[in-house]
């Protein structure tokens, strides 16, 4: 039974989809069951993985192997892709986030009344290509499930999102897409320099992904070989190969100046897509470069840390910068994710066990606040169709309670002790400080990010919620305080950050072994290969 | 312990959950947890033994580095302890009078609540970290309550000025953290205390802890926020504006007194004294009530600050007592003052502004008892013989005068700038007193006034009764009294000659004073009123650039990057239209040229072609035909 | 016996005597009996190339079945004739346009 | 010159000039007459080049069947009409263009081409009708099968076409 665990926790999803398929489109209703049902049965699954799982070994878990693709090509050597799939101190908690966020943006998706069947279709792919590219470790699998997930994306922005929606669909195409071409021009070489171990005479062309971490497993001569003495231009072709892959995947991040597509997307997206882009999507990134950009360039990554940092660093200050000049609420908190997953590059760039675990930490628990900011600002969006900012004051006497979980969303995302960000980020700041790969002036100038934080998000609070009341928009829409549904989602997500932030030790039971193991192994794979040229 | 600690969270969180309608029952439970905290904080302090006690509690670890939420009592965390609580429950009990019939009282006694867990966790903890985490806790309170009336503008602007200068001083804190991480490895204070060598950059991560402090203890020069800060309900500004939340930079650095260098306390010294001497400045020409005790408090922390830089922790602690419960006296009485007028105002109508002086005057035929505390907590304040403030004064300036002896020249300009702040000081207490009690009832003629309800005359009552000396000392002349004996065991230096200097030095600022202010002079210095254009320069230099950065960067984001991108895709789609273009007249031209031709030959052929079977077959022969040539050629 | 070169030209002549039958005339039956004309060419080359390999019977085999082939194509041709005759009046192939466009 | 040797020339010289009359005659009676001389001087030839049973095959089937179905056509048609069908000719610069080049290709081939007969010379208890019997049922059974259903698909599909059903147009 708990061989197939993965398999079951990412099809799941596609299965109701195809149910979905049969159930004709008038039985609107029915369409959000199903994809509940999923949600649930995910979690359901989740629950019997955390009790599989080993919690102290930083090892991959519950792991499923199967021969995918196998392709003799001749002299090219073989061509191999497996269904690889397997479960670490990194991708678990990632894994249960966005069942998690799945669950809560299922929840939120109940509004939805155009074109329901499509909708809940295409959401159901989603899930599936996330959990999916959470959980591969062969590069040609999570490609797929990464690609995957840029189609349902561009539709649900498209068709169901705001006013531009079609503006920003293609811009959050054109840039995903720019990103998987690096991605894949990657991928193509790490194919064709990296030989399966287990392989005799004949060279196999692997797509593992704990293969292609190995650098005793290239090919000699081959165009990734740590060992070949060309470059292209001024660099070796390995630190090209990081570079692209840090592009490509810093788009998805997103980091500076890479976001632009964010701040349109997050507007434009209807709520429960904005849940979803901010809290998985954006991880996807993240997540990229833990598990493919570092283990396999680990000398790369030595070599480029500053740049990581700092285009950690510029991301914190800059989003945090725009956050402050934006006047559209959704895109205030739009920057505010830039700004929140500088945090995760700076963290990740220190390569040390707090900072790893801070950017792990930080994952989490963005996707979580960032879950619950843009729940809040669809529920405004929802009552009035206005996102201004200016628009509105004085709401905090007419919706009380929506202030106090604004308030609760609000100072979790800029840091308050108490909330998992604040756990996050302080050690994300205590590794990049005592990092020996970054400057000391990185992780001061990121506490700028801090002060910033404060200053836009109380301006925000200020400018919306206190002062006397009066909305300058529509007038016929009526300010209503939460209704049921929204408190639900509200208060589980902020029941959860706070337990994170004040206990956070759960959480860190999973990240601790795969951070420590992640840090050294870099330092040590990395150091070596910059010895030895 | 752990009782005292999370029952004023127990009240917070009960103020949460309650609905409105029984908003009622708040009033009663609040207080009453504070009391049970505070007897038990009591408890603690009189069993209180020469080793410090700890509680162990796990709290999380990263990879091999643990970090604790240990908890420790000390001497001056549970001089600190009841301080907090005592003032706490005065302040709750007061509230229950002052805050009647507002409509967001849960939110107000639940916030009263937090902010009293985490002062307590600041006081407590045992961990620089876990300290950091209620450091941000109470400014989040702090936040909540300034702006508690949030429909004002003024508050929520003061509301957001506090926090973001809190958050500065905190960026730096935790930078110092940082370098602490970094260079000593450990948070723990039992451990960072305890070592003995320096380790590497010590200096300047106790000079960023000490932004912190110049955030939270609104020093120079981040103290602007503090006289903002008194839109919030006056309760709150004496709890936390005055003897709690501002102490708790002063209580920090004589927490982590031990890892402060020379270097780092020469800084300390000389912002503490800055602060002292400009706030005592701009206290003398303030015309409201609060500002002008917001400036003295500021003032006051000043020279906690400059004690403690000096050397003499233990006497900044004494006064951090002292004026906890006299400060917070006078901040009580004010606002008494305040609410029996802003409620005769309403009986009939008439409009000005209460908290201005200017309009005040000869109140203490209406208002006795108030008088009475104002009087006695502003001669504490003032250092006048008698008084708590005094001898505590007298502990600050024996510790400065020793510390001066010790060094070089400058120092004596410290010492010389104290006895001015302290002179300035009793000017500006009894020009408020002056002003408020003494001489003619000016725009309060007409008001039908009454005193304060019993729930607030009470704890003004006993804060000014603990006011006096003996709560201190038996002798009042002699600080060296029997809590200066837990805050330093042992003889410690005295000499008599100080305390006659300097309750000569007070009489004679007493007797300046009231010349100055019979006569009805009052000072009037721009500078001093608008506390030295501090304001005024932040915004020039830091808010007004970083509001240009950000629409800049925006710009950069709209036109920049969107720029080149939008330029990228308008490229595409231009060469799109080139291509389509080409297409259409290039490719489709010659096709369709093409087309044209075979259209001729087509309606040539169609002649002995269109379906006559024959023909096919003519010419599939004759391609057969022309194959085999082909293939035989 | 005369050489195998005979039967070859001989074929060669039917078969183009055939294509000018089907080319020329214009009526429908003449052209099936032109084609008639040309299987009987193939044929002949059939058995011809036959005499080159004694003891063996393929060739003859496949006339044979070429023979059955004609038969059918002959019985099925003119029952088309005609049924085309009695719908069009006609059995000239140029008038029967209706395969054009 | 042998018997058989001039029989042989006859033979193809009557197929030859038979053909060629094919193509100017204009009555397609005589035209069906024409390809019967034609068919039965192939026979002929058939005999000549050792293929008795397909010559006489060529007899029956062609010229006792084919021919005579087609005489049963034409003579329905003539019948529909009323009158001799005369037939016009059409395209005559196409048909003698295609069929003196096909023809000159052709014999270029052959001429370019030399065949020769296998020197090993028939060594068969059986006789040659034998040995035909004997292949069709064993080595060309499929075929032999494949052709008896065409045979009887054609039977079948002629007769449905043939049939004159006046209210179904085709």
């Amino acid at each position: 039974m708990h061989a197939y665990l993965l398999s079951l926790i990412i099809f799941t999803p596609l299965l109701a989809a195809l149910v979905a398929l049969f159930i004709p489109a008038r039985a609107g209703r029915y369409f959000r069951l199903v994809t509940l049902a999923a949600s649930l049965i995910q979690l359901a699954i989740l629950i019997i993985i955390f009790l599989q799982y080993q919690r102290g070994s930083g090892a991959i878990q519950l792991i499923e192997k199967q021969n995918w693709i196998s392709l003799d090509l001749g002299s090219w050597g073989i061509l191999k892709a497996e269904y690889f799939l397997g479960v670490d101190g990194l991708s678990l908690p990632l894994v249960a986030l966005a069942v998690l966020v799945m669950l809560i943006a299922t929840v939120s998706s109940w509004s939805i009344e155009k074109n329901v069947k499509g909708y809940f279709i295409l959401f159901l792919i989603l899930n599936c290509a996330i959990i999916g590219s959470f959980v591969a470790l062969d590069f040609l699998l999570f490609y797929l499930f990464f690609e995957f997930m840029l189609l349902p994306m561009f539709f649900l922005i498209g068709i169901w999102g705001g006013p531009r929606r079609e503006y920003a669909s293609i811009k959050f195409f054109l840039y995903t897409l720019l990103g998987s071409i690096l991605i894949l021009i990657v991928m193509i070489g790490l194919y064709l320099s990296v030989n399966d171990p287990a392989s005799s005479g004949q060279f196999v062309h692997s797509f593992n992904l704990v293969t292609m971490s190995d650098p005793t497993n290239f090919i000699s001569f081959s165009v990734l070989d740590p060992n070949n003495p060309w470059s292209i231009g001024p660099l070796h072709a390995r630190m090209w190969a990081f570079l692209l892959l840090f592009i490509g995947f810093g788009i998805k991040l997103p980091m500076v100046p890479l976001h632009t597509w964010l701040p349109d997307a997050h507007v434009e997206a209807p709520t429960p897509i904005s849940v979803i882009l901010a809290a998985l999507l954006l991880k996807i990134g993240g997540y990229g470069l833990m598990r493919i950009a570092y283990p396999i360039f680990p000398e790369a990554a030595i070599n480029f840390s500053w740049l990581v940092g700092l285009v950690g660093v510029v991301s914190i200050i800059y989003g945090a910068l725009n956050a402050i000049a934006s006047k559209d609420l959704k895109r205030l908190i739009a920057y505010s994710s830039v700004s929140h997953m500088g945090f995760v590059l700076l963290g990740l760039a220190s390569l040390t066990t707090e900072g790893v675990a801070g950017s792990v930490y930080q994952m989490v628990s963005h996707g979580i606040i960032s879950a619950m900011l843009f729940l809040l600002a669809g529920v405004l969006y929802d009552r009035t169709h206005d996102r201004l900012i200016t628009n509105y004051s004085g709401l905090a006497t007419k919706m009380k309670s929506y202030f106090a979980f604004v308030l609760i969303g609000f100072f979790a995302s800029l840091g308050l002790p108490g909330f998992s960000g604040f756990i996050a980020e302080i050690m994300v700041f205590l590794g990049a400080f005592k990092s020996a790969l970054l400057h000391e002036s990185l992780a001061i100038t990121a506490t700028l990010g801090l002060v910033l934080g404060a200053g836009y998000y109380l301006w925000a609070i200020q400018r919306m919620f206190f002062g006397p009341f009066y909305f300058k928009g529509d007038a016929t829409k009526i300010l209503y305080d939460l209704t049921s549904r929204e408190y639900l989602m509200l208060i589980s997500l902020a029941l959860i950050t706070l337990g994170f932030g004040i206990y956070p030790q759960p959480l860190l039971d999973f990240i601790n072994p795969f951070a420590r193991h992640f840090a050294e192994t870099v330092i040590a794979t990395g150091q070596r290969l910059i010895l030895t040229p | 312990m752990l009782m005292v600690f999370l029952l004023p969270l127990v009240s917070c969180v009960i103020s949460f959950l309650l609905t409105d309608r029984y908003a009622w029952v708040i009033t009663l439970t609040a207080p009453l947890l504070q009391l049970i905290s505070m007897i038990g904080a009591l408890i603690v302090f009189f069993s209180l033994s020469a080793e410090p006690y700890t509680l162990a509690l796990p709290w999380f670890h990263i990879g091999e580095f643990i970090f604790s939420a240990n908890l420790q009592i000390n001497a001056v965390s549970a001089i600190m302890l009841v301080v907090v609580t005592v003032v706490s429950f005065l302040v709750h009990v007061y509230s229950t009078g002052y805050m009647a019939g507002d409509e967001n009282n849960r939110r107000y006694f639940a916030m009263l609540g937090f902010f009293t867990f985490s002062m307590l966790g600041i006081v407590l903890a045992d961990n620089l970290l876990l300290i950091f985490v209620f450091w941000e806790l109470v400014g989040f309170s702090s936040y909540m309550l300034i702006g508690h009336w949030n429909q004002k503008p003024a508050a929520v602007n003061a509301a957001r000025k506090a926090f973001i200068f809190n958050r500065i001083g905190d960026a730096g804190f935790l930078i110092g953290l940082m370098i602490i991480w970094a260079n000593a490895g450990t948070f723990e204070l039992r451990n960072l205390l305890l070592q003995t060598e320096v380790f590497s950059w010590q200096t300047s991560a106790t000079l960023c802890i000490f932004c912190g402090v110049i955030g939270k203890s609104a020093q120079f020069p981040l103290f602007t926020w503090l006289p903002d800060a008194m839109e919030g309900p006056t309760p709150v500004s004496a709890l936390i504006h005055a003897a709690t939340m501002v102490a708790a930079g002063v209580f920090l650095l004589s927490r982590i007194f031990a890892l402060y260098t020379p270097e780092a306390l020469d800084v300390v010294a000389l912002i503490g004294i800055i602060t002292a001497v400009l706030s005592a400045l701009s206290a003398l020409v303030q015309t409201d009530i609060k500002k002008i005790l917001a400036y003295s408090t500021i003032s006051q922390l000043g020279l906690m600050v400059t004690a403690i830089g000096a050397g003499a922790a233990d006497a900044a602690m004494l006064h951090l007592f002292t004026h906890a419960f006299f400060k917070a006296c006078l901040f009580l009485s004010a606002g008494a003052v305040i609410h029996v007028l802003h409620q005769a105002q309403q009986q009939t109508h008439t409009h000005f502004d209460v908290q201005d002086i200017r309009n005040l005057g000869g109140l203490r035929k209406k208002l006795p008892a108030t008088f009475f505390a104002f009087a006695l907590s502003g001669s504490a304040l003032a250092g006048i013989p008698f008084f708590s403030g005094f001898v505590s004064k007298d502990a600050i300036f024996t510790g400065l005068w020793n510390w001066a002896t010790m060094g070089t020249s400058w120092r004596w300009i410290v010492v010389v700038s104290a006895f001015l702040v302290s002179f300035i000081t009793v000017l500006y207490t009894f020009r408020l007193v002056w002003f408020m009690f003494m001489g003619e009832e000016k725009s309060t003629q007409a008001l039908d006034v009454t005193e304060a309800p019993l729930v607030m005359r009470l704890p003004i009552i006993i804060l000014a009764v603990a006011s006096l000396w003996f709560i201190i000392t038996i002798n009042p002349v002699d600080f060296n009294g029997w809590l200066f004996q837990i805050l330093h065991p042992g003889k410690y230096f005295h000499f008599n000659l100080m305390a006659a200097v300097s309750a000569s030095w007070v009489l004679l600022a007493l007797g300046t004073a009231h010349r100055m202010y019979r006569t009805g002079k009052n000072f009037n210095v721009k500078i001093f009123q608008r506390a030295f254009y501090l304001d005024f320069i932040y915004q020039l230099l830091f808010e007004k650039p970083v509001l240009a950065l950000a629409s800049f960067t925006d710009r950069i984001d709209r036109h920049w990057i969107d720029g080149v991108l939008h330029s990228g895709v308008y490229a595409q789609v231009t060469l799109a239209h080139i291509i389509g273009w080409f297409d259409k007249w290039i490719i489709d031209g010659s096709v369709n040229a093409v087309a044209a031709t075979s259209n001729g030959l087509g309606s040539f052929t169609r002649s002995f072609q269109g379906g006559k079977i024959q023909l096919y077959i003519f010419w599939s022969i004759f391609g057969l035909i022309i194959f085999l040539i082909w293939m035989l050629l | 016996m005369a050489p195998i070169d005979h039967f070859l030209y001989l074929s060669a002549f039917l078969f183009s005597a055939g294509i000018v039958v089907v080319i020329v005339k214009r009526n429908a039956i003449m052209v099936l009996l032109g084609i008639e004309l040309m299987l009987n060419a193939a044929n002949l080359n059939l058995v011809a190339f036959n005499i080159l390999q004694p003891g063996l019977f393929t060739g003859h085999m496949f006339a044979l079945f070429v023979i059955v082939v004609a038969v059918c194509e002959a019985a099925v041709g003119l029952a088309i004739v005609l049924r085309v005759y009695q719908h069009y009046q006609t059995s000239i192939p140029d008038e029967i346009q209706d395969l054009k466009e | 010159m042998t018997i058989a040797t001039f029989m042989f020339y006859f033979f193809e010289v009557m197929a030859a000039l038979s053909a060629l009359a094919l193509i100017f005659v204009r009555n397609v009676f005589y035209g069906a007459l024409l390809l019967l001389i034609c068919l039965l001087s192939l026979a002929g030839i058939y005999v000549l080049a050792f293929a008795e049973f397909v010559a006489v095959t060529q007899i029956l089937i062609y010229a006792g069947g084919i021919l005579v179905v087609i005489i049963f056509g034409i003579m329905l048609t003539t019948k529909i009409s009323g009158k001799p069908l005369v037939v016009k000719h059409g395209n005559w610069l196409a048909g003698i263009f295609a069929g003196i080049s096909m023809a000159a290709l052709l014999m270029t081939f052959f001429s370019q081409e030399s065949f020769s007969v296998s020197p090993i010379p028939p060594v068969s208890k059986y006789g040659a009708i034998e040995q035909i019997g004997i292949q069709l049922m064993t080595g060309f059974a499929l075929p032999f099968e494949v052709a008896g259903v065409l045979l009887l698909i054609t039977l079948a599909g002629a007769a449905v076409i043939a049939s004159t059903i006046k209210s179904k147009k085709i």
